[in-house]
């Protein structure tokens, strides 16, 4: 049991691992002596630099993502800082094969790989853009959200061991905002959302910082009475189905939030599921709360009117109570 | 275009212009991309383009475009601060991304490289219509190992685009040496794709200058893209408040010992172009007018959230 | 009106709309002489190249449809071909910039761009990957998905007139599967469905093959006194919200297909539209169709397995009606 | 890897086995892409590559690459066909992707270049293990056009990986020309990015393999990558079926008679290394071998449709 931040519970993990496993090693832009923007790999290059397994890249993020898919192909466990999530676009075709060599080799060929992102409406201006959606429709690959520092720590190790490629998200709103107890001994997998809070009147589905929004609004609504459970869904890809329809048949309300813009957003799955699988327990229609269909703006003003708020969360809570 | 006897003034307005503009935001924002070191180089690329000419600029460097391009300072500045007088509205930043009614192609996703395609793209739209106009792509050292730098200048020279590629080689990729991030030579790429590819000291704006006149003089004439490597060097940090604890402090000293408008300006006093007067006149001036537009640019209005209008993101049918 | 394959249809339109504007231009690999796999643009080499407005490019999917954006950008109407969708992942990176540019340049930027690509599971056996999907996720972009001749026509001719990036999709299975009417006075605007059938007891939602399989379902439905209403999508991004609701709120049940894999489909975006808005109209579940979450299988058998066929859309829609 | 005695016979057993494959699967398969005319290339690149190497080969040849790595040619045949008893079990396609578990990468979402960069990861992975072991990244003169082409060069040889780029470069891309995709030059490409690279006659097994042994005994001494151009031509089409209406007859049969097979018998006759016998032995034998196991591969089952688990598409946790 340790206190701290978000950023230092992923490199705290991944340092672990590499302790732990010669064949971790980690690569991408300025990790090295630079430690990575927003120190995302601090200290990795003054412990494991000089055994060669902090590797700088040039600006190529296909090919050294694409770097890594080889070396999991052929026995090591790359963990790649692709910096920001902002350059997805560019490591499509890289996932997309990564994700179809288990099934397409007949069962033969594993791809350990890990690809770290941030991303985020936050304090770094800029690099908000949240893509992950896209990798919702790529089969093979996982998805990975944390939204507090101990389930960061448990993730990123889960997923270093995960034998597939996996998109790991750091959120930069989250990122150094506050220490927190990180548990080491947290057992590790992939695949499981948990209920951030337990309520009865309303589901609330979000991930990341939508989570932790979330979990506030949860407690200005429990003053006015209503019970929300907060459904953290940690991994977006593939989705916890068990527990998500678990918590809207017991409370019969489904609020979905998302940080990409609403159309296509990964929250659309959650949604669809609800209205398959829960409909008949549903006492009110889904509501979906996400940002308008427009790119990130720029300007302070219009970002935060971009996101979903606590104060909106809160509403839309209310209008779902009727 | 040929080299009017304004040039030598001109050039040294855009090389103290983006100096003074540097200055000023750096001070305000943290996260401004400084310049220092580059002024030759960026106002020897930019420097008298025609009116229909397209730029894909370096980012480090695109406000300067923009201004070589005719925009407006103030506007611009607006444009750093998200204000909602800005060319973008507010929705979008002027420092990575200028005007593309005045012919700058930006960074609008946040990704170096693409904008290389699209510069080419502006360059055969120029070809389709028979215009002389001409498409600039610019690049850093880092940037050039993008696949989009390599398949830009193949797709330029097989089409035989009015285009001229640039490398402003600051040696650096945030802190990513030269030779950590860029193999062999990017002169000797350009040349490879069979292009006339020359490098040139990018701390001497008149060489830049020179260079920039033959190939785009070349492209006006339908002969195909070129490329110039301008060899130079980032004495500024990655971003002004970059911390820096990366770089040889030594190396950052001798390099601003070689400062590029020091330079020119010993080298237009003493061939007799400009008086000291004459120069430090030009100076004051732009200090003035740089932190006039900016104090404006400060006190714009912000953009108003309940205006951010989802629509505006589909371009309407025109009437 | 004439008599034309999809084929015919999409190049006629093409043809059309450059003898109309000498801004339009087309632009690819084999293209040129070649006409581009399956006949893609057959003949247009040989009325427009000598005008060098058919023009053949090296392999560099970013850098050709970059060009497109550029020239796009500055005056002209380019109409790119990607060959395959399944080259959609080398593109990302273009279609984001080119999605965002009206928005971030304060609405002075117009991008008149159509790519083209061929997918879907059909005779070309292999290249079927149908990545749409991605795209809906990513603000400033349209989706066209024509399931006939017609409407090939009428849609490419829009495209080609929107001032928008525009993905325009080409089924394979359909490209040369029979003549129909083509009605070259069609009104031309994109982002309307249409109803491809009438029917009172479901809904069935769908695009390009699955429309026409929903289609032949819905025979059959007929034959056992289901009335099923076919709503073809058509333009995929942004979806008709307006005729997609109607269609529940009359029949009360929706059955949505996909032939992408269901997760992360925009299949889901119509889904959870319709819990969303539609809930209280609704007397079932919403049914979702998709192929499972895995790539598309190479041998026959498999292929064939993969998508949902007529007579799985069939028992789907018996199941609906309970 | 020294040349062993063996090494010519091997090699004509090579060129052979890929003309009879290429024979036999595309009188079945109208979709298979020829490999006339580029057997001594294919052959000269991929004979005696060690265990624990990794090849990316370029799509035409990956069957022949396949083979050289001691994968099991019904198994492959039964891959093309998408039969049960294939290496992936008919979920994918071995004419473009062979076994990862012999070493091959393959096509697996269908784009070509990205593969590159997976052979670079295997040669980081070698050398970080400290193996001798490398990697080849093969690609198509259309290929080279591609972006990753340029990063994966520019990566591997500024990380230094023990890895060989060769181009087998057949003049055409489907039906477009080198020069109408290709400005400059490959080879120079190679260089521009700091590592000895040349060209070869790609006709001439003997050259091709020599060079190939230069580079990877460079590769494995961990002196970093080269890259080699095999210059030959595609007498095949694009693939069976295709009408090849873009392309003068001439100039196919023109390089026809330069046919790469009937030059190295020639040679290995002359030379006294085999006797026209022995040739028309190991000819006979393998158009036995390749009949046989193509027809054994026509009657392996197919897949079971209800078999198709979507549960395969995730790797479980090793127990
Ligand atoms: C494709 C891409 N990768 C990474 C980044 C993040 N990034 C911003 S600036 C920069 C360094 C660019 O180096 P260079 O091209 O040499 O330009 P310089 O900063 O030296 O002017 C990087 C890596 C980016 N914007 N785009
Ligand atoms: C990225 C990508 N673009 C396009 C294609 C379609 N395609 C398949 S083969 C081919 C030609 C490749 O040319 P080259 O590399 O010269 O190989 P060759 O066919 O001549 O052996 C093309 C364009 C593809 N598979 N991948
Ligand atoms: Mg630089
Ligand atoms: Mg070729």
């Amino acid at each position: 049991m340790t206190r701290m931040t978000f950023q230092q519970a992923t490199v705290a993990a991944i340092a672990d691992e590499m302790r732990a496993d010669r064949d971790v090693f980690v690569m991408g832009e300025d990790i090295g002596r630079f430690g990575g923007p927003l120190r995302s790999n601090a200290g990795l290059f003054e412990e494991f630099g000089a055994e060669g397994r902090v590797i700088d890249t040039p600006i190529s993020e296909g090919t050294f993502v694409g770097v890594g898919v080889g070396a999991a192909m052929y026995g090591k466990r790359p963990v790649v800082d692709l910096m920001f999530l902002e350059f997805l676009a560019l490591v499509m075709q890289q996932f997309l094969d990564a994700g179809a060599m288990h099934y397409y080799s007949g069962g033969t060929q594993r791809v350990p790989l890990v690809v770290r992102a941030k991303f985020g409406v936050g304090p770094f201006h800029g690099h908000a853009y949240d893509h992950h959606s896209w990798l919702m429709n790529m089969p093979g690959v996982k998805i990975v959200a944390p939204s507090n520092p101990d389930d960061a720590y448990a993730l990123m190790r889960a997923a270093i061991r995960d034998d597939n490629p996996v998109l790991f998200l750091e959120h930069m709103a989250l990122y150094h905002a506050g220490k927190a107890e990180v548990d080491d001994d947290t057992p590790l997998s992939l695949g499981k959302a948990s209920i951030a809070r337990e309520g009865t009147d309303l589901s609330i589905y979000a991930s990341a910082l939508m989570t932790k929004r979330a979990l506030a609004a949860a407690k200005v609504l429990a003053e006015d009475g209503i019970s929300a459970e907060v459904v953290d869904l940690r991994t977006i890809s593939p989705l916890d189905e068990a527990t998500i329809l678990t918590s809207a048949r017991k409370t019969g309300r489904a609020l979905v939030l998302s940080e990409a813009i609403g159309r296509g957003s990964s929250s659309n799955d959650v949604a669809a599921l609800l209205a398959e699988q829960a409909f008949g327990d549903l006492k009110a229609p889904i509501r979906r709360l996400a940002p308008p269909n427009i790119p990130t703006p720029f300007a302070r003003e219009l970002e935060r009117e971009y996101l979903p708020s606590e104060d909106r969360i809160v509403s839309a809570a209310k209008d779902l109570m009727g | 275009m040929t080299k009017s006897n304004q040039t030598p003034q001109e050039l040294y307005y855009l090389m103290v212009q983006t100096r003074t503009l540097d200055r000023v935001i750096g001070a305000h924002d943290g996260h401004w991309h400084g310049l220092e070191g580059e002024e030759a180089t960026i106002a020897g690329i930019y420097h008298g383009l025609q009116k229909g000419d397209v730029i894909a600029p370096h980012y480090r460097g695109a406000v300067s475009a923009a201004l070589a391009k005719g925009a407006d300072l103030k506007t611009l500045m607006a444009g750093c601060l998200g204000r909602s007088t800005a060319y973008h509205k507010g929705r979008h930043r002027s420092d990575i991304c200028g005007p593309p009614e005045l012919g700058l192609i930006g960074l609008y996703a946040g990704s170096l490289g693409p904008p290389l395609g699209y510069a080419a793209g502006a360059a055969l739209a120029a070809k389709l219509d028979g215009r002389d106009d001409i498409a600039l792509g610019v690049f850093g050292d880092g940037t050039s190992s993008r696949g989009d730098c390599h398949e830009a200048m193949n797709m330029a020279a097989v089409l035989r685009l009015p285009m001229v590629f640039v490398c402003q080689n600051n040696q650096i990729a945030i802190s990513t040496e030269l030779s950590a991030g860029v193999a062999g030579s990017i002169t000797a790429r350009g040349a490879s794709f069979g292009m006339p590819s020359a490098e040139v000291d990018g701390n001497d704006v008149i060489a830049v200058k020179n260079a920039m006149d033959e190939a785009t003089a070349r492209a006006r004439r339908g002969d195909g893209p070129s490329l110039i490597e301008c060899k130079s060097y980032r004495v500024a940090g990655h971003f002004y408040s970059d911390a820096e604890d990366y770089r040889d402090r030594e190396e950052i000293e001798r390099w601003r010992a070689k400062e590029p408008i020091a330079r020119f300006r010993a080298y237009l006093i003493a061939e007799g172009i400009q008086t000291e007067e004459d120069l430090d006149r030009i100076d004051a001036a732009l200090t003035e007018e740089v932190d006039t537009a900016f104090k404006m640019a400060l006190e714009d209005p912000v953009p108003e959230a309940a205006l951010l209008a989802p629509d505006d993101v589909y371009a309407e049918a025109r009437p």
